[in-house]
Order: structure tokens, then C-alpha cells, then sequence
């Protein structure tokens, strides 16, 4: 029935939460989590897709017949480590973007900048 | 050893990366990064070879079969892009040296001989990959050490605009990557060749739409097409100038091989252009794009700015080439793409000439700098003509076969609008020319003298590849031609 | 036997529950900072060993007790460290603990007159 | 929620939750990692970014309105999209019928190794994991470039920072570490090795090797830290990790076979697929433990030198 499709929505909230996050919030810090929610509903999504009823974790054990689609956690450690380098890079960015701009609100940085040129 | 040229090409320069740890003068690691790109060309020249004489290449890696491993598949696109971008990115190495002493402080240059050849490794990866995660993986590594070259600029606003540039980028990755999960999802597999077999069988349900949706959205982000654009600009025109000079030619033009794959080769052609109107949006995105582009290239201060906006509005041709849908069509953005690399490298690499005798790129900075650096200027020139599309220049080769495909297509005003835009290049390369050559040297800059060889050599290289390619088209549209037949399925 | 091991097994649970109950409840309802600290104190450790210990009670094969064994203890080594830390940090920063009833309602409203 | 650092602590919580998630889902390699990755190291990379760039976010006086209204429009385009999906756990959705059942059935007789993710991350899409190894050793050269400061050889506040450091402070913090570290380490090579059986591998165990140092660096300060692990050499194994990836890789190319094909280090293919994930094993943790402790490094060391621009202006 429609409701078995419930962990897609659960998916779908939480990416548009991460959006939001983004989109509106000025904090550069605040950007940066936003972010990290954002990749983190992609996960659970990848990993929601590879879940099977009966299925145990994939790791071959005698008696056990239905396993979960090993495939998607194996991309979703590739996409974790990614997620992981991508908030140290902005982190590391918005550490000297405090220092060259002495702020890391959006609208501050943005008027300094009109300041200059 | 010729079995395994698809995969020393990315791994040469990707093993090359951390090796440059290893040494410590700055000119033993530039002549290191040197020899990997000079060798990544050298391989990119064979797989060509290779290629136009026994057609597609597959290489499976790890040894395992294709939808189960990953494999590597270089047809005639991948063979032209592999082309473009070693080829650009030693001619830029070769000016990296000198440039950067003025622009990066001394202890970061390793680091950004490591960085610049990680990128370069990524969009190799791209291009040559056939599996769609991949495609994901690379993309990150070019992305990340792109984020990181363009925040080594001086310029305070450098880092404003590599963070700007990382939130888009992520994003546009993520969509990317969901586009993949949402298509592995229906077919349950990961290789883009079996993707395209799977596909038809579910193509009208909603879940493929919305991959091809996602996947789009993701890759007109990366691709900076006109309402996604606005990292473009500041990310250009405030990194280290060698940094734009290698992204100009380089960046854009894998975004767009990613278009072209994954609407021609993965969701195939009927796919693409039936459900989403794609052709009706591209079409007008792409006019909207030029004419946008270059209205702000012309009222802009800042050089770099400049031709930071004219890359937008090429792009603008690119997708309109692309929309057209036709053999002829698709050439001629194939055919853009290997002349805009040309024209666009050749233009910032004067540029980070300029910047390393007179430090900016204000355009009034540039008075009476037609006498001073003689060489520098006159190659800004050729590259504006050939950016206007001047005959006997490689733009316009690209131009007439972009108008080509309209007229065969039958939208007279699209071939009006391309004609028009390509008058408002001629405005803005007019007033650099102006400045250049009309107006009286500034009182304090007698002491500005010509450009060093080690900028001249790679600069009036690009020129002369200009105006070579744009007389003897010979090899460009062999290629661009064998390709874009191979991607429409019609025999060569 | 094993019907003993099932009904301790569930009553060691139930304790261990109970108290992490009764440590939220206490981080909500208590007045001042080192109060609320006591309740996750509680928690951490005692609530902790206990659903370990009913885990514990539970697992027939020997390899999985060892394993809970060595849970527990790196539990009872880290939580009253971390408390400490959180402690000490407290003090570190001045923030002075409420002492009683009316001395609190009268240093309320002087701290904002 | 205007305190930045509850937002990080809501975040280390939430990145705990979804490992949960994770684990519920029959994922517990991937819960593994969120736990070690996304609730710790990046909690911890965050709170260290808030002391130098503040705690409390300015007030939004705009009401972003527009932004709801693209975040609703493309959340029910969304949801319209996944009416089509298979349904929750079925067992018939194409992603169990195409290329899953080969790893499932016969990962054992090709690769040998019980743990199928671990034999299709290393061997199968073993490529994948070379192009992850290299993303992390970008990031790593991406925080150098950006946070790299240019160390002065001894001075003398180092010196006073030893002393303040070492004798009165955290004295019940120090001994508790000094216990903790050396099991902690232990765990990680544990976790390391045993990749092949349970969930575990180079990622997890590379993180959690640079969080007992990251540990050890928090307590006993900065400088000793330093005077502990020498900068470079850090960096030089973070390049050594991606180099033995990378020639396991071309050392079956030299063999003629594929790259990344382990069947060419040992006469048994089997075998030699055992000795190929146990080598790049080892690189992947090599190259995640010394760039978490750069970036790490990196992002303390900045800030240490921010304080001592305070102490020495006041």
C-alpha cells in the first residue's frame, strides 16, 4: 500500500530541512550543518533502498539465507567520507573567512565587499 | 604497456600528487608536475589514436566484468575531452612557475603543485570513467581542490568566493548523486553502458524522471548554464590567475561532457528530449545566457570579471549547439568546446602576464600597455577576435557550424540572436583594445616591461593553436564529427 | 536454569530502565546546573551497568559476555570522568550552585532588576 | 536556536541517531563509520571552528519567506517523484535482482572474505575506494593550504604552556587518558584487521587511531603534541598511504593483469585477493589517520596561535 513508501518521505523532509538550512540561514557555521543534514538524508535514502524484510547485515554466516544489497553501504562509505572532507574544507574556509573579514554572517561579509570595490 | 593506456592516464597524475611530498625546491616540484601533465598529454594523444583507428575501448578494472566492476570506456567524446584538458593543462603548467611567486606565498607553492595536479586527475576520472558512482568520486576530488586553489588567492575575497563556490558545488553534487541512487534504484545497476540497456524498460515511470531531473539540475550547477551561474564570476576573477586560467578551459568543459553523456548515452536520446521540454528550456536558457553574460561582461571594471562573464555566454553557445539535437548540432558544441578551451586559456594566461608585471587587472591599469608588453597584448587581441569569431580564427570554425546547425534546423531567430551576441563580444573586446592601444601610459608606469619567455612561450603557443586550428580544421572536426555520430548511433 | 537467568535478565533491564527514566525526569525538573549534572551522572554510569549486566544475563555464548564486559568497563572509567570534566569546567567558568530555597528566589530578582 | 554550540551538539546527537538508523537497517559497516565520522570527528572539527569564529549567531532580520517557498515547491515535486519506488524492504525491487545476488552468492568463492562489503569495497569497486582515499588526502592538502602555519622553532610560551600544562590542570583527566589511550589504539588496529570478518576496516580504524591522539593532544596541550608527533612526518604518511594503494594497484598492472587486480600478487587468486584488501586496508588507514590528525593539528594550531596574539596584545 502507498504508506510502505514512508522512509522516502522521511528522506524527503529531512533533505528539504538541510535545504532550508542553507538556503536561509546567513551563519556560515549554520550553512555547514545544513549541509551535513543535507548528505546525511542521502544516506539514510541509499541505505533505506538497500534494506530487505527478513534480511540480516551482509556478512556471510552459515544458515542465514537472505542478506541486505551489500552495494549501497559500500557507496555510502565512499559518500560519508566525501561528506566529512566537504565540512572540514568549509570549516577551514570559514576560520579564515573570520579572520580576513572579522565576521561570518552572510549580509556582514557582503557589505564589506561592496565597501571595497 | 598500450593495453593499459586508459588507466595510467588518471593514474600518472594521481600518484604524482603525493609524490610531490617527497621533494622540497619548488622548482624540482614544478618540474615534477610538469613531466606527469606532459605525460598525461602524451597518453591522451594515443588513446586518440588508438581510438579513431579501432573505435571504443574498454578496460576493466580490478579484473572484474563490467555491471559488477568498474570499467573504463573511451570512445571518440572521451578520447577529444582527455585531448583538451592534459593538452591545456601542461601548456598552463609551463607558466605556473613564475606566475605564482607573485600571487602565493612561498611555503603553499607544493601544496599548490599537489592540488592542481589532484584536479587535474579528477576531471581526467570523469572523462574517462563508464561507471555512473565514479563519475560521483572524481567529481569530489576535482571539486575539492578547486575549492582549495581558488582560496589560495590573495585577495581576501578569494576565500568568500571558494566558500560560495563549495555550498553550490556540494549541493550540485549531492544532486547528482542522488540522480545515480534514484536511478540505480529502478534498474539496479551502476555501469552507464548497462544503465542505457536497462533504462527503456522504465523509463515512464516517475522515479526516472525524476533522476534525469535531479541529474540535470546537478550538472547545470556544475556547468554555471545562466540562472545557476552566480559562483561563476568571483570564483574566476579572485583565485590565483594560473588557478582560472586552467578552470576557464578546463572546468565547464567536463560539466558539459557530463550533459552530453548522460542525455545521449545513458537516458538516450528519445528519453531526453520527449519528457522534460529539455530542448525548448535550453534553448532559451542558452540565448537568455549569452545576451545576460555578455551585457554584464561589458560593464565590467575588473578584466578577470570580464572574461569570467564572456565564459558564461560561450557556455550559452554551447548549450544552444547542444539543444539543436542534430548531428550538426552536436558538433558544433564539440568543436566550441575545443576552440573556447583554446581561446579562454590563451586570454587568462595574458592575463596572469599582466597581473605579474603590474600586480591587477583594473581595466584602468591598462593604459597604453599596447606599447609596454607589445607580445602580451597583441595575443588578448587575437584570443578577442577569435572569441567574436573572426574568419581564419578557431571561433570561427565553432560559429559557423553553430549556425550551421540552426539554419539546418530551421529556427531563423536562434541564428539572429547567435549572430547578435556575437556583436556584443565585439563591444567588450573593443574597449580592452581601446584602453590598450588609444589611451596614453599612465605617468607611473615607465618601469613596466614585456612579459618574461616563460609566460610569452605558452601564451603565443594557445595563439598560434588559435589561428592553426582555425585555418587547418582537419583533426578538430574529424573528431568532433566521429563523435557526435557515434553518440546519435548513425554508422561513421 | 534458564527461566531464572530470563526473569533476572528482565529485572536487571527493568532497573536499568527505571533509571534512565528517573535521570530524565531529573534533568528536566532540577533548578540549577550542578543538579541536573548529578541526574546524567546517574544515569550514565549506574543505569548503564545495569542494562549491561541484564544483556549480560541474557546472551548464552561466552565470546559476546566478554564483550559486554569490556563495554562496561570502559563505561565506568569514562562516565564519571566526563562528569568531572563537565564539573570542573563549571567551576572553571564561576558559576556558582544555588544553595537553598529563599536565598535563590532573592538572588533572582536581583540578577534582574 | 541562536547558541551555535548547542546547533553542533544537536548535530553530534543527530549524526549518533542516524548511525542508529543504520544499524537498524542492517547497515552496521555504514553505522559504524557515521558513528566514528559523522558524530565525532566533524562534531569535534566544528566546536573547534566556534572558538575561533564565535558562539552566538547575529540575529536574521529578514523573514526568508522565498526560501520556505523553493523548499516546499521542490519537497512536493519530491514526493510526487517516489510514488513509483519500490516499497520499503521488498525483496522484488530490481536493486536485488541485477548485480546484488553475484556478490551475495559467490563473493566467498572468489574473494574469500565473509564480510561481502568489505570484499566489494576493496575488490570489487576497489577503485571507488582508491578515488575516496584520494579525497581525503585533498582535503587534507586543501585544510594545509588554507590553515598551515609557519612554526617557530622553540619560543618561549611553548615552554611556559608545558609547564602550566603538565602539573596542576586536569589531573584526574590526565590519568584517566593515560589509561584510556593505549586500549584505544589497540581497538584501532583491531578494528583494522578485523575488517574482513565483522564490520570494520580502513576508515573506521584510521579515525579512531587519530581520536586517541586527537585525545592525547586535547589533554596534554598543543606543544607536547607537537614535540609527540613531528608535522611533516605526518604528511609524508599521509602521501605513503595513498602511494601503497596506489602500487598495489600498479604492481598487477606491471603483472600484466588489470589495475587493482589482486589475483597477480600470489599464485592463488584467492589468496592474493586476502593479501590485496589487507594492503590497501592499510593504506586507506594510514592515509584517514594522518590527515584527520592534519586537519586537526591544523585547526588547533591556529587557534593556539590566535590566544597567544590575544595574551601577548592585552
Amino acid at each position: 500500500m502507498i504508506l510502505g513508501l514512508y522512509n522516502y518521505w522521511i528522506v524527503v523532509v529531512l533533505m528539504m530541512i538541510g535545504f532550508y538550512i542553507v538556503i536561509a540561514h546567513g551563519n556560515l557555521i549554520k550553512k555547514i550543518v545544513g549541509l551535513s543534514i543535507f548528505q546525511t538524508s542521502v544516506f539514510i535514502f541509499y541505505i533505506s533502498m538497500a534494506k530487505v524484510d527478513s534480511g540480516t547485515a551482509p556478512i556471510l554466516a552459515e544458515g542465514i539465507k537472505q542478506y541486505s544489497n551489500p552495494l549501497p553501504h559500500v557507496l555510502i562509505l565512499t559518500a560519508i567520507v566525501v561528506g566529512i572532507a566537504t565540512t572540514a574544507l568549509g570549516l577551514a574556509l570559514a576560520v579564515r573567512i573570520k579572520e580576513a573579514y572579522g565576521s561570518i554572517e552572510e549580509e556582514e561579509i557582503q557589505e564589506k565587499d561592496n565597501l571595497d570595490c | 604497456m598500450l593495453a593499459h593506456l586508459p588507466i595510467l592516464q588518471v593514474i600518472v597524475p594521481l600518484m604524482a600528487a603525493p609524490l610531490c611530498l617527497f621533494l622540497t625546491r619548488s622548482r624540482l616540484v614544478w618540474l615534477f608536475a610538469l613531466l606527469a601533465s606532459a605525460s598525461a598529454f602524451l597518453i591522451s594523444t594515443l588513446l586518440l589514436q588508438q581510438v579513431m583507428a579501432s573505435g571504443t575501448i574498454i578496460y576493466e578494472l580490478g579484473g572484474w566484468s563490467a555491471p559488477w566492476g568498474i570499467e573504463y570506456r573511451i570512445d571518440q567524446l572521451n578520447a577529444f575531452l582527455l585531448l583538451i584538458i592534459s593538452a591545456v593543462s601542461t601548456v598552463v603548467l609551463f607558466a605556473a612557475h613564475s606566475s605564482i611567486q607573485e600571487e602565493i606565498p612561498a611555503d603553499r607553492h607544493t601544496l599548490f603543485y599537489i592540488l592542481y595536479l589532484l584536479s587535474l586527475a579528477g576531471m581526467l576520472g570523469i572523462v574517462a570513467t563508464g561507471d555512473a558512482f565514479n563519475v560521483f568520486v572524481f567529481l569530489e576530488i576535482s571539486s575539492l581542490s578547486a575549492y582549495a586553489l581558488i582560496a589560495l588567492g590573495k585577495d581576501r575575497r578569494a576565500l568568500w568566493a571558494s566558500y560560495q563556490y563549495l555550498i553550490m558545488g556540494t549541493i550540485g553534487a549531492t544532486f547528482i548523486l542522488i540522480g545515480i541512487g534514484l536511478m540505480y534504484q529502478m534498474t539496479g545497476t551502476l555501469n552507464m553502458y548497462d544503465l542505457s540497456q536497462r533504462l527503456p524498460e522504465v523509463e515512464n515511470t516517475r522515479t526516472v524522471f525524476t533522476a534525469f531531473a535531479f541529474v540535470i539540475v546537478g550538472v547545470c550547477l556544475k556547468l554555471a548554464l545562466f540562472p545557476l551561474h552566480l559562483w561563476l564570476p568571483n570564483a574566476y576573477a579572485y583565485a590565483p590567475s594560473i588557478v582560472t586560467a586552467f578552470f576557464a578551459a578546463t572546468a565547464t568543459k567536463v560539466a558539459v561532457y557530463l550533459l552530453i553523456r548522460f542525455t545521449f548515452s545513458v537516458f538516450g536520446l528519445s528519453f531526453s528530449f520527449t519528457t522534460l521540454p529539455l530542448q525548448m528550456l535550453f534553448v532559451v536558457l542558452g540565448v537568455v545566457g549569452i545576451f545576460v553574460a555578455s551585457f554584464a561582461a561589458i560593464y565590467q571594471t575588473n578584466v578577470k570579471h570580464l572574461f569570467a562573464y564572456s565564459s558564461i555566454a560561450q557556455i550559452g553557445y554551447m548549450i544552444v549547439g547542444f539543444s539543436v539535437s542534430t548531428t550538426t548540432g552536436l558538433m558544433a558544441t564539440l568543436l566550441h568546446l575545443f576552440n573556447h578551451a583554446l581561446m579562454k586559456s590563451a586570454l587568462f594566461l595574458a592575463l596572469a602576464a599582466v597581473v605579474y608585471r603590474i600586480g591587477s587587472v583594473q581595466l584602468n591599469q591598462f593604459h597604453g600597455l599596447g606599447r609596454q608588453m607589445p607580445y602580451t597584448m597583441a595575443a588578448i587581441v587575437i584570443g578577442g577576435l577569435s572569441l567574436i569569431g573572426v574568419p581564419l580564427t578557431v571561433g570561427f570554425v565553432s560559429k559557423w557550424y553553430l549556425v550551421l546547425a540552426t539554419i539546418e534546423n530551421g529556427w531563423w531567430p536562434v541564428t539572429v540572436l547567435i549572430l547578435l551576441g556575437s556583436l556584443l563580444a565585439i563591444v567588450y573586446v573593443w574597449r580592452i583594445v581601446e584602453t590598450a592601444y588609444f589611451k596614453p601610459p599612465l605617468d607611473g608606469s615607465e618601469g613596466v616591461k614585456e612579459a618574461p619567455l616563460s609566460f610569452l612561450i605558452p601564451i603565443w603557443t594557445l595563439v598560434i593553436g588559435n589561428i592553426y586550428f582555425g585555418i587547418d580544421t582537419r583533426l578538430s572536426i574529424q573528431v568532433a564529427q566521429a563523435a557526435s555520430q557515434s553518440l546519435f548511433g548513425v554508422s561513421p | 536454569m534458564d527461566s531464572v537467568l530470563n526473569i533476572s535478565s528482565t529485572v536487571f533491564l527493568l532497573i536499568g530502565s527505571f533509571l534512565c527514566i528517573s535521570g530524565g525526569v531529573g534533568i528536566l525538573r532540577f533548578p540549577d546546573f550542578y543538579t541536573r549534572m548529578h541526574a546524567v551522572g546517574v544515569t550514565e554510569t549506574l543505569a548503564t551497568a545495569m542494562i549491561l549486566i541484564g544483556l549480560m544475563l541474557q546472551n548464552p555464548d561466552a565470546i559476546v559476555i566478554l564483550k559486554l564486559m569490556i563495554i562496561l568497563l570502559m563505561a565506568l572509567f569514562v562516565s564519571p570522568t566526563a562528569s568531572h570534566a563537565l564539573a570542573s569546567a563549571a567551576v572553571h567558568n564561576n558559576l556558582k550552585p544555588v544553595l537553598d530555597k529563599n536565598k535563590n528566589k532573592e538572588s533572582v530578582n536581583s540578577s534582574n532588576p | 536556536m541562536k547558541d551555535l554550540f548547542a546547533v553542533i551538539m544537536l548535530s553530534g546527537i543527530y549524526g549518533l541517531l542516524s548511525a542508529s538508523f543504520f544499524v537498524a537497517m542492517d547497515a552496521v559497516d555504514v553505522a559504524f563509520t557515521e558513528a566514528s565520522v559523522g558524530a565525532g570527528i566533524s562534531t569535534l572539527l566544528m566546536l573547534v571552528a566556534i572558538t575561533m569564529t564565535g558562539r552566538t549567531e547575529h540575529p536574521v532580520r529578514h523573514k526568508p519567506v522565498l526560501a520556505l517557498a523553493v523548499v516546499i515547491v521542490t519537497g512536493s515535486l519530491l514526493i510526487y517523484g517516489t510514488l513509483d519506488m519500490p516499497y520499503f524492504g521488498s525483496a522484488q525491487a530490481p536493486v536485488h535482482q541485477h548485480v546484488a545476488p553475484r556478490y551475495i552468492n559467490d563473493s566467498m568463492q572468489e574473494v574469500g572474505v565473509p564480510n561481502i562489503v568489505t570484499s566489494v569495497l576493496a575488490s570489487y569497486r576497489g577503485f571507488d575506494t582508491f578515488g575516496e582515499v584520494v579525497v581525503i588526502f585533498t582535503a587534507g592538502m586543501g585544510v594545509l593550504a588554507l590553515l598551515s602555519v609557519v612554526r617557530r622553532p622553540r619560543d618561549v610560551d611553548d615552554v611556559a604552556s608545558l609547564n602550566k600544562s603538565m602539573h596542576e590542570e586536569h589531573l584526574i583527566l590526565r590519568i584517566v587518558a593515560k589509561i584510556l589511550i593505549p586500549f584505544i589504539l589497540l581497538f584501532a588496529l583491531y578494528v583494522q584487521f578485523h575488517g574482513d570478518y565483522g564490520p570494520g576496516g580502513g576508515f573506521q580504524a584510521g579515525v579512531i587511531f587519530a581520536a586517541a591522539i586527537i585525545l592525547y593532544t586535547m589533554i596534554f596541550g598543543m606543544s607536547t603534541a607537537r614535540r609527540v608527533i613531528n608535522q611533516s612526518l605526518i604528511q609524508l604518511f599521509a602521501a605513503i598511504g595513498v602511494l601503497v594503494y596506489g602500487s598495489v594497484g600498479v604492481i598487477s598492472l606491471l603483472d600484466g593483469k588489470h589495475f587493482l587486480d589482486y589475483s597477480a600478487l600470489s599464485a592463488d587468486p584467492v589468496a592474493g585477493q586476502h593479501l590485496g584488501i589487507l594492503l590497501i586496508e592499510l593504506g586507506v588507514g594510514i592515509t584517514v589517520a594522518s590527515v584527520m590528525i592534519i586537519i586537526f593539528f591544523n585547526f588547533a594550531g591556529r587557534q593556539n596561535d590566535q590566544q597567544n596574539k590575544e595574551n601577548n596584545e592585552s
